[in-house]
């Protein structure tokens, strides 16, 4: 006889039973960076949603009597293996995807989500274009966007003075070129940049350029190697002597590398250890200890995720338009305070922070200021 | 290029280097790869004839694959059918095909280019972009993708080819390497950045798109590598195959015969890299989009890679390789991850839980007990088990 | 003007820094025509070695003591690891070039890896002696101070391998051995062992690349090594392959185009110069510097 | 057919040949011989294509060759031997004839007519020829030196050259094929066919050349009919000694 | 098989210098040689003779451990055949390759101070038989003529002292007054050196070589004095095709 429909499961029965009966688990897939250069995050993030889960479903593990059973995969970073493995969780009858540590997956995981109609919850990713991408994703991480806006808060009435930027001539330095522009533009600032290519090893002539152009503020948006060799010949062709320099704060680890300038940067930052204190960021700090592990920048990404697929499991079951529908508009207290997801275009409005990195051995950030969510929303991008 | 004087050739029949380039050796001029010769081994018709028989029977395996709804735990994720498994299996062949594709230059015709990863990703750029940005439909996008691809080949080629040896290396880099900037500049917003290009879902056929169709997607690869190996045949059994085995054997001596050596060159670039762009093409359709990786000089090198591990010169190596480094590469990630690393010690676990680490041992493992190939290691075994 | 004093200065420092790293490749290649992939592993093995030397020894020592024994600690461990290598991977392949290439491509795969397993792939903060992080005043231009290391070290390492090449007995049988290994056995001269003590060298000057771009950059990571190896690529090969001479020459000539092509260039055009560079000399020159230098 | 009006080349200022000219006539044989180093090789390299001369002007039936490649000279009808083989040392023997008979000819490369067309048979009796046969499938890097010598005669007469430039030939072939190759060359002059042969063996030389060039030094000592030229005490002097 | 010397011994008091002793090798699948056994004396040349691809240059390379090779071959005494080609060499054989080999990258007097470190070129060897290259001790091995290339690859091995020199095709591609100033310099060489010689040239055979030893597809067929197979026109011919007599006619 003729065979059946290709990728059919076996005609008797089989293994298939994905969805179904009550009492079953629900599934959750995890595509994210357990390996690769973005693996710190990943484990942060991992470490996260595990307290998020726990603190949303009042440490059962489970909603309505259904565990939440998660898949985990690893994409090293590449987006081509990201959506092999999205592509196979969800065929496996995934009906909630999360993670997504670097910006190329997750942009490249949405359209998957759209097509396949699963709910998509992106991770630490920054890019501005993964809200509004369409109407299965949602982030549980700050955008690009906010990033530059609370840096803008730092030089606090930026009209008719001088910002220059400098970025890697990356996509992720253009964002921020870009977002530079928009937001302090838009103030009156003038902002002019210093893209700096990816190949380049020694900096002196981006920091010459620097200094030559005499900003009043200097905005660097910098991602990973080298940064130390930067921050260094910025300090040495005396950059700092003239000009107030604003910089992202990454992870714990990253913080002894800003060298002898360290002091000197004022930090915009997403999220720290001690940045806030609410109930949601006990429960986080206290599961992470649990696992060994401390307060860091993602592991906020990844309990607020945790409190979304919750969240979203609780009010739609496996039913993927309903959770859509839940989390559209839903407004919660994560770690970092009062969150809002946008409903136009799952953007999530969220507070954030400045602070300075202490002196002596041990730098450790402190807060400065904590901007509320509404300062530094990003404009309104509607799905395509 | 001064030509070379007798001297040099006399000596180069004899020494594993020449003095006025010196970095021939590790081109593939006097290789001691030693690409297998097909042609040898199956000269005449009934047994060309015959060989096909092998091919055809994988053929109609594979094709039947989407078919088979059993689970085989730890080697594939989930059903052999399962979207996973097919999608896995997929990439697998399409980049099983551009080794192929690679294996023309490298193989067949002695060019160690280190840019094939431009014509590749060509391909798979031209045609997300003529679907989003130049709004064409799918038969023109099609053919802007494979047209501008062979005519940068074209292009490419003719400069490159004016030198050779590992100058020929490092121009088809250095093409391959702004190509890959200026992708990842993302000019226009019509590259993506590093971010990449997702395809336009609405521009190609619901068959493609989804989840649930991962078989078709599964079928279009595999309908890919059986061009590239029509393709490839042909061209080797033709007189310009055996032109390029000519040039890659002693191409001095080609051009003292009367063959037109830079032609046969830039003829085998031209083909390798329409096949190539094919492979990029099929490569954006089955994964949805296209991502700087395809740009990168490492992609080139894996191409190397799989080609020598599966056994330079032939197609069944350079498809094995091509196959089982992807295999490799997507499946050591669950190695990595597995359970029984629990129980290891810290720093050993910690290593063992790096993909790449794996990959990188598994290649030594591969390369040092079978020096000639995956499909040398075969050959060696049958013909071992014959002779006793 | 100062400006211009600046680039000069430090586009010779990075010519100096990629002259260290390209010159271990330079020798392997041109010796044994394996194409060192692992090159960068290699680095990578010297900078974290010097790192956990510095650690290791008594906070009150003096930085600088501390970075002299890690710089010996560094090029040791190189030079282990290349002989390591040489003994265990390289020989018994020594009929099949492309093999021996492809397994230090296994190996700077799984080098990097096993670094990031290890020490995770977070760059690590080494410590870098004051002297050597400040700057000193010409004709109006701060020079960094470490520069004139790097330049200074490339210098003696350059007459080091020069007269090593041409002036012993070693160097006669290495410059042979590249030519016909087969024969140099068969006047009696063991290849091997000068093979192995050829990728030890490699590898010690590659821990020395390792440990002096830690210093540059200020921290350690494990994917530093292959960052380095790029331009050290592009300059043995612009030096045209195995010269020495023709690496140094390169090495400064590409140091120099990408400081000011970044700074005086459009953006953009900076990234691409090298590339550019590189493809032009070859067009023009197939055989590359070397004959014009050697 | 072939000739050298005035070619010099110089090296990093040696002069390997000076003002040399020399002509070869269908269906005649010119021996080429002289003192090792005398730059006969880099001769027969300029005739080739495979060497530009510093000076002077080489034609290759009555067109001026002096630029062109030497894989337009092949077209042309021009094959070569070399002083050490230059073979496809990973193809069989049979395959390294047969890229010789696709390649021959005026007509232009064309790369996909069809494979088969230099019949094996061909091949087998060009091997046969030069007495090697049964050796079509062995790899040329697998033969034995004298082997490698015949198979790189076999090469060159595939193409039914109109010229045919050998560089020794006889060089290490053994001594029982040297008269039965010396006779296959002959053949080839006698069909009309333009031979320059570098030889060191003089007997091979004394029976088979026309006329015989001495080179000394990178200049032509002498030019004459074989008999005249040994007699020469010049030639005898720089080139024959007491010869075994 | 012809087994015509009485006795190749007799001809020398001393014992061999070297011995071989059902010697095989095999490539792959063929079987090259198959079964090869000869004494060198310690004395004089030996010829080895035979036609094209017999395996006589497969015999040297046995014997100094470039071809893989079975069976038992000893250097005064020593077996050999396991050990590594730099060690058999140092342990007394000189190797003249028939492709000459020299270093084209490096200069002639480089080339001979591999083996002679302080003397190279000025060694009194050098400039007693090849002028010529110590006129040329700066060029570059790789530009010289094909037979100057021959010269620097005979002179390598005569600067040293060797128990026995295997020298293959010495004269091939050489100008027939220099074929006679080798056959002369090997005459000289071989009163001191046993010497192991590969040779096309009959004539020069006959002129220096004490004793022959014929190979025919990788068997000896004969074994004898060089001078009873120069007599024996028939023999000649069955083993080698040709008449030496004819030959040094010409
Ligand atoms: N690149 C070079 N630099 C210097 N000298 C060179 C160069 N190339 C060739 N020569 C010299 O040119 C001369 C002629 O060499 P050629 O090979 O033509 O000689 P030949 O007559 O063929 O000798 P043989 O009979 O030994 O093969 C030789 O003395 C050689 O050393
Ligand atoms: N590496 C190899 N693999 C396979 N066969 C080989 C190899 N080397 C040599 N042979 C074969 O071994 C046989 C003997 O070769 P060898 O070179 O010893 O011959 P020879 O007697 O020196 O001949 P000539 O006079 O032509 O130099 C030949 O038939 C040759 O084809
Ligand atoms: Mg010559
Ligand atoms: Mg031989």
């Amino acid at each position: 006889g003729s065979p059946g429909q290709p990728g059919a499961p076996a005609a008797d029965g089989g293994t298939g039973g994905a969805t179904g009966g009550s009492g079953a688990a629900y599934k959750v897939g995890l595509v994210y960076s357990k390996s690769g250069p973005l693996a710190s995050y990943g484990a942060q993030y991992r470490q996260g949603l595990t307290a998020g889960i726990d603190y949303a479903t009042k440490g059962t593990g489970a909603v309505a009597g259904h565990t939440i059973q998660i898949t985990e995969q690893d994409d090293a970073g590449d987006p081509a293996k990201a959506v092999a493995s999205a592509t196979d969780l969800i065929g496996q009858g995934n009906t909630i995807i999360a993670g997504s540590t670097s910006s190329g997956v997750a942009l490249q995981v949405a359209p998957l989500a759209k097509d396949n109609k699963v709910l998509f919850i992106s991770g630490p990713a920054a890019a501005d274009a993964v809200t509004g991408a369409n109407r299965y994703t949602f982030r549980s991480g700050r955008q690009t966007y906010q990033d530059v806006a609370t840096a803008g808060s730092i030089l606090g009435d930026v009209k008719g003075k001088k910002v220059t930027v400098l970025a890697q001539d990356s996509a992720f330095g253009k964002a921020n070129v870009a977002a530079v522009t928009a937001v302090l533009g838009a103030k009156g600032a003038t902002v002019s940049s210093v893209e700096v290519p990816a190949a380049a090893t020694d900096l002196t002539p981006f920091a010459t350029k620097v200094k030559g152009a005499a900003p009043d503020l200097l905005f660097v948006a910098w991602a990973g190697a080298n940064a130390t060799a930067m921050w260094t010949t910025l300090g040495q062709q005396g950059v700092f002597d003239s000009t107030k320099v604003v910089t992202g704060l990454d992870i714990k680890a990253t913080h002894p590398l800003f060298g002898e300038v360290a002091t000197k940067i004022n930090f915009l930052s997403h999220f720290f250890e001690g940045a806030a204190d609410n109930a949601a960021y006990q429960a986080l700090d206290a599961g992470l200890k649990k696992q060994g592990a401390t307060v860091d920048l993602f592991t906020n990404d990844g309990f607020v995720a945790g409190q979304m697929i919750v969240h979203a499991l609780e009010a739609g079951g496996g039913d993927v338009e309903k959770m859509v529908t839940s989390l559209e508009g839903w407004k919660f207290d994560g770690p970092k305070g009062s969150l809002e997801i946008r409903a136009e275009d799952h953007a999530l409005l969220q507070p954030m922070f400045t602070a300075t990195l202490k002196d002596g051995a041990n730098v450790v950030p402190q807060l400065v200021d904590t901007l509320g969510a509404d300062v530094v929303a990003p404009p309104v991008t509607p799905f395509k | 290029m001064t030509p070379p004087t007798d001297h040099v050739t006399e000596r180069s029949t004899a020494q594993p280097s020449t003095t006025h380039t010196p970095t021939d050796v590790v081109v593939v001029g006097n290789t001691t790869a030693a690409p297998r010769n097909e042609e040898v081994a199956r000269a005449r018709g009934p047994r060309r004839l015959l060989g096909t028989v092998p091919v055809l029977v994988v053929l109609v395996v594979l094709g039947y694959l989407p078919y088979v709804p059993v689970e085989l735990p730890g080697i594939l994720p989930g059903r052999v059918n399962g979207p996973g498994s097919l999608q896995l299996l997929a990439t697998c062949l399409v980049i099983g095909g551009i080794a192929l594709s690679y294996d023309v230059l490298f193989g067949r015709t002695g060019l160690l280019s280190f840019g094939h990863a431009l014509f590749v990703a060509a391909g798979s750029y031209l045609l997300t972009i003529s679907l989003s940005t130049w709004a064409l439909p799918l038969p023109l996008a099609l053919l802007a993708a494979l047209g501008l691809s062979t005519l940068l080949a074209l292009v490419v080629g003719a400069v490159a080819l004016r030198v050779g040896g590992i100058a020929f290396a490092m121009v088809t880099l250095a093409f391959a390497q702004a190509a890959s900037i200026i992708v990842m500049r993302n000019p226009g917003g019509v590259t993506g950045g590093e971010e990449g290009r997702p395809l336009d879902r609405d521009a190609v056929p619901d068959l493609l798109v989804g989840v649930a169709n991962a078989p078709y997607r599964y079928w279009l690869a595999l309908g890919f590598v059986v061009v590239a190996w029509v393709a490839v045949t042909v061209l080797v059994h033709s007189r310009a195959g055996h032109a390029m085995a000519a040039v890659r054997e002693n191409e001095q001596r080609a051009a003292v015969l009367g063959l037109g050596t830079y032609r046969v060159k830039l003829l085998a670039l031209v083909v390798g890299s329409f096949l190539g762009a094919l492979g990029g093409v099929v490569h954006a359709l089955v994964l949805g989009g296209s991502n700087p990786h395809l740009t990168t000089s490492e992609f080139t090198l894996s191409l190397l890679v799989m080609v020598v591990l599966g056994g330079a010169g032939s197609r069944w190596g350079a498809l094995l390789g091509g196959v089982l480094y992807t295999y490799a590469d997507a499946r050591l990630v669950e190695v990595s991850n597995a359970g029984f690393l629990q129980g290891m010690p810290d720093v050993v676990r910690q290593v063992l839980s790096q993909p790449l680490f794996i990959l990188g041992v598994f290649f030594i493992v591969v390369v040092y007990f079978a020096p000639s190939g995956l499909t040398g290691l075969g050959g060696r075994l049958i013909r071992r088990s014959g002779s006793r | 003007m100062s400006d211009l004093v600046l680039l000069l200065a430090t586009g010779l420092g990075l010519g100096a820094l990629y002259f260290i790293a390209a010159s271990g490749l330079s020798l392997i290649y041109g010796l044994m025509g394996v194409l060192n992939f692992a090159h960068g592993a290699f680095m990578t093995a010297g900078a974290y070695a010097a790192w956990l030397t510095m650690g290791a020894l008594p906070a009150d020592w003096p930085v600088v003591g501390r970075l002299i024994v890690g710089i010996v600690a560094a090029v040791c461990v190189g030079a282990l690891v290349g002989l390591v290598v040489e003994v265990v991977l390289i020989r018994p392949l020594y009929r099949h070039h492309i093999q021996q290439v492809l397994v230090t491509v296994g190996l700077s795969l799984a080098g990097v890896a096993a670094a990031q397993g290890i020490w995770g792939a977070d760059p690590r903060a080494i410590d870098k002696p004051a002297w050597m992080s400040g700057t000193t005043d010409v004709l109006g231009a701060r020079l960094p101070n470490d520069r004139f290391v790097y330049v200074l070290v490339a210098g003696l390492l350059f007459g080091g391998l020069l007269a090593l090449l041409h002036l012993t007995r070693l160097g006669l049988v290495i410059r042979a051995g590249v030519e016909n290994r087969t024969m140099v056995e068969a006047l009696g001269i063991n290849v091997h062992r000068t093979f192995t003590v050829v990728f030890a060298l490699g590898g010690a000057a590659a821990g020395l690349a390792g440990v002096l771009y830690s210093q540059y950059a200020g921290a350690v990571s494990p994917a530093q090594g292959g960052s380095l190896l790029i331009f050290a690529f592009i300059v043995v090969v612009i030096g045209g392959m195995g010269s020495l001479t023709g690496t140094a020459v390169a090495a400064v000539a590409v140091g120099l185009v990408q400081q000011l092509a970044n700074y005086y260039a459009a953006s953009g055009v900076g990234d691409l110069s090298v590339v550019l560079l590189l493809a032009v000399v070859l067009l023009l020159r197939p055989t590359s510097l070397k004959g014009a230098t050697a | 057919m072939i000739s050298a009006e005035a070619v010099g080349w110089k090296v990093g200022g040696a002069h390997i040949l000076d003002d040399v000219s020399l002509t070869v006539g269908a269906g005649e044989l010119l021996g080429i011989i002289g003192p090792n180093g005398a730059g006969k090789s880099s001769f027969v390299n300029i005739l080739s294509g495979v060497t530009r001369p510093s000076s002077g002007r080489i034609t290759l039936q009555d067109r001026d060759v002096t630029g062109s490649s030497a894989t337009r000279r092949a077209r042309m009808g021009l094959a070569r031997s070399f002083q050490t083989s230059a073979l496809f040392d990973g193809l069989s023997a049979g395959e390294n004839v047969r890229l010789a008979v696709q390649a021959a000819g005026t007509a232009p490369f064309s790369p996909f007519r069809a494979a088969g067309s230099a019949t094996s048979t061909v091949i087998e009796s060009l091997l046969t020829r030069v007495r090697m046969p049964g050796r079509v499938r062995t790899l040329a890097r697998d033969l034995s030196h004298g082997d490698r010598r015949k198979l790189e005669l076999a090469m060159a007469l595939a193409s039914e050259p109109a010229v045919l430039l050998l560089d020794e030939p006889m060089a290490g072939v053994s001594a029982e094929d040297v008269d039965g190759l010396t006779e296959i060359i002959g053949e080839v002059r006698d069909s009309g066919v333009a031979v320059a042969m570098v030889e060191h063996h003089m007997h091979v030389v004394l029976g088979l050349a026309d006329r015989v060039a001495v080179l000394h030094h990178g200049q032509l000592l002498a030019v004459g009919v074989p008999t005249e030229v040994t007699a020469d005490e010049r030639v005898q002097q720089a080139y024959l000694g007491e010869a075994l | 098989m012809t087994e015509q010397s009485p006795s190749t011994r007799s001809a020398t008091e001393s014992p061999p210098v070297l011995e071989l002793d059902d010697v095989h090798v095999r490539y792959g699948g063929s079987h090259i040689l198959q079964g090869v056994s000869f004494d060198v004396p310690a004395t004089g040349v030996t010829a080895l003779l035979g036609r094209n691809g017999v395996g006589k240059t497969t015999t040297l390379k046995a014997i100094i451990g470039l071809a893989p090779r079975a069976g038992r071959i000893r250097l005064q005494g020593r077996e050999i055949q396991s050990m590594t080609t730099a060690r058999i060499v140092r342990g007394g054989i000189g190797y003249v390759p028939e492709d000459r080999e020299v270093f084209g990258g490096l200069t002639v007097d480089e080339n001979l101070r591999l083996v002679a470190p302080d003397e190279g070129v000025e060694a009194p060897v050098v400039g007693r038989l090849f002028p010529d290259l110590v006129a040329r001790r700066g060029q570059r091995a790789g530009t010289l003529s094909g037979g100057q290339q021959q010269m620097v690859s005979l002179a390598r091995v005569l600067l040293r002292e060797n128990a026995l020199l295997l020298i293959d095709e010495p004269t091939k591609g050489l100008a027939p007054k220099l074929v006679t100033e080798v056959a002369d310099v090997l005459a000289e060489v071989a009163r001191t050196t046993p010497v192991l010689l590969v040779e096309q040239n009959l004539p020069l055979v006959r002129r220096i070589a004490d004793r022959v030893v014929v190979l025919d597809a990788g068997q000896v067929v004969h074994r004898g004095a060089a001078a009873e197979l120069v007599a024996d026109v028939d023999l000649t011919r069955e083993l080698l095709g040709v008449s030496m007599r004819r030959e040094g006619a010409a």
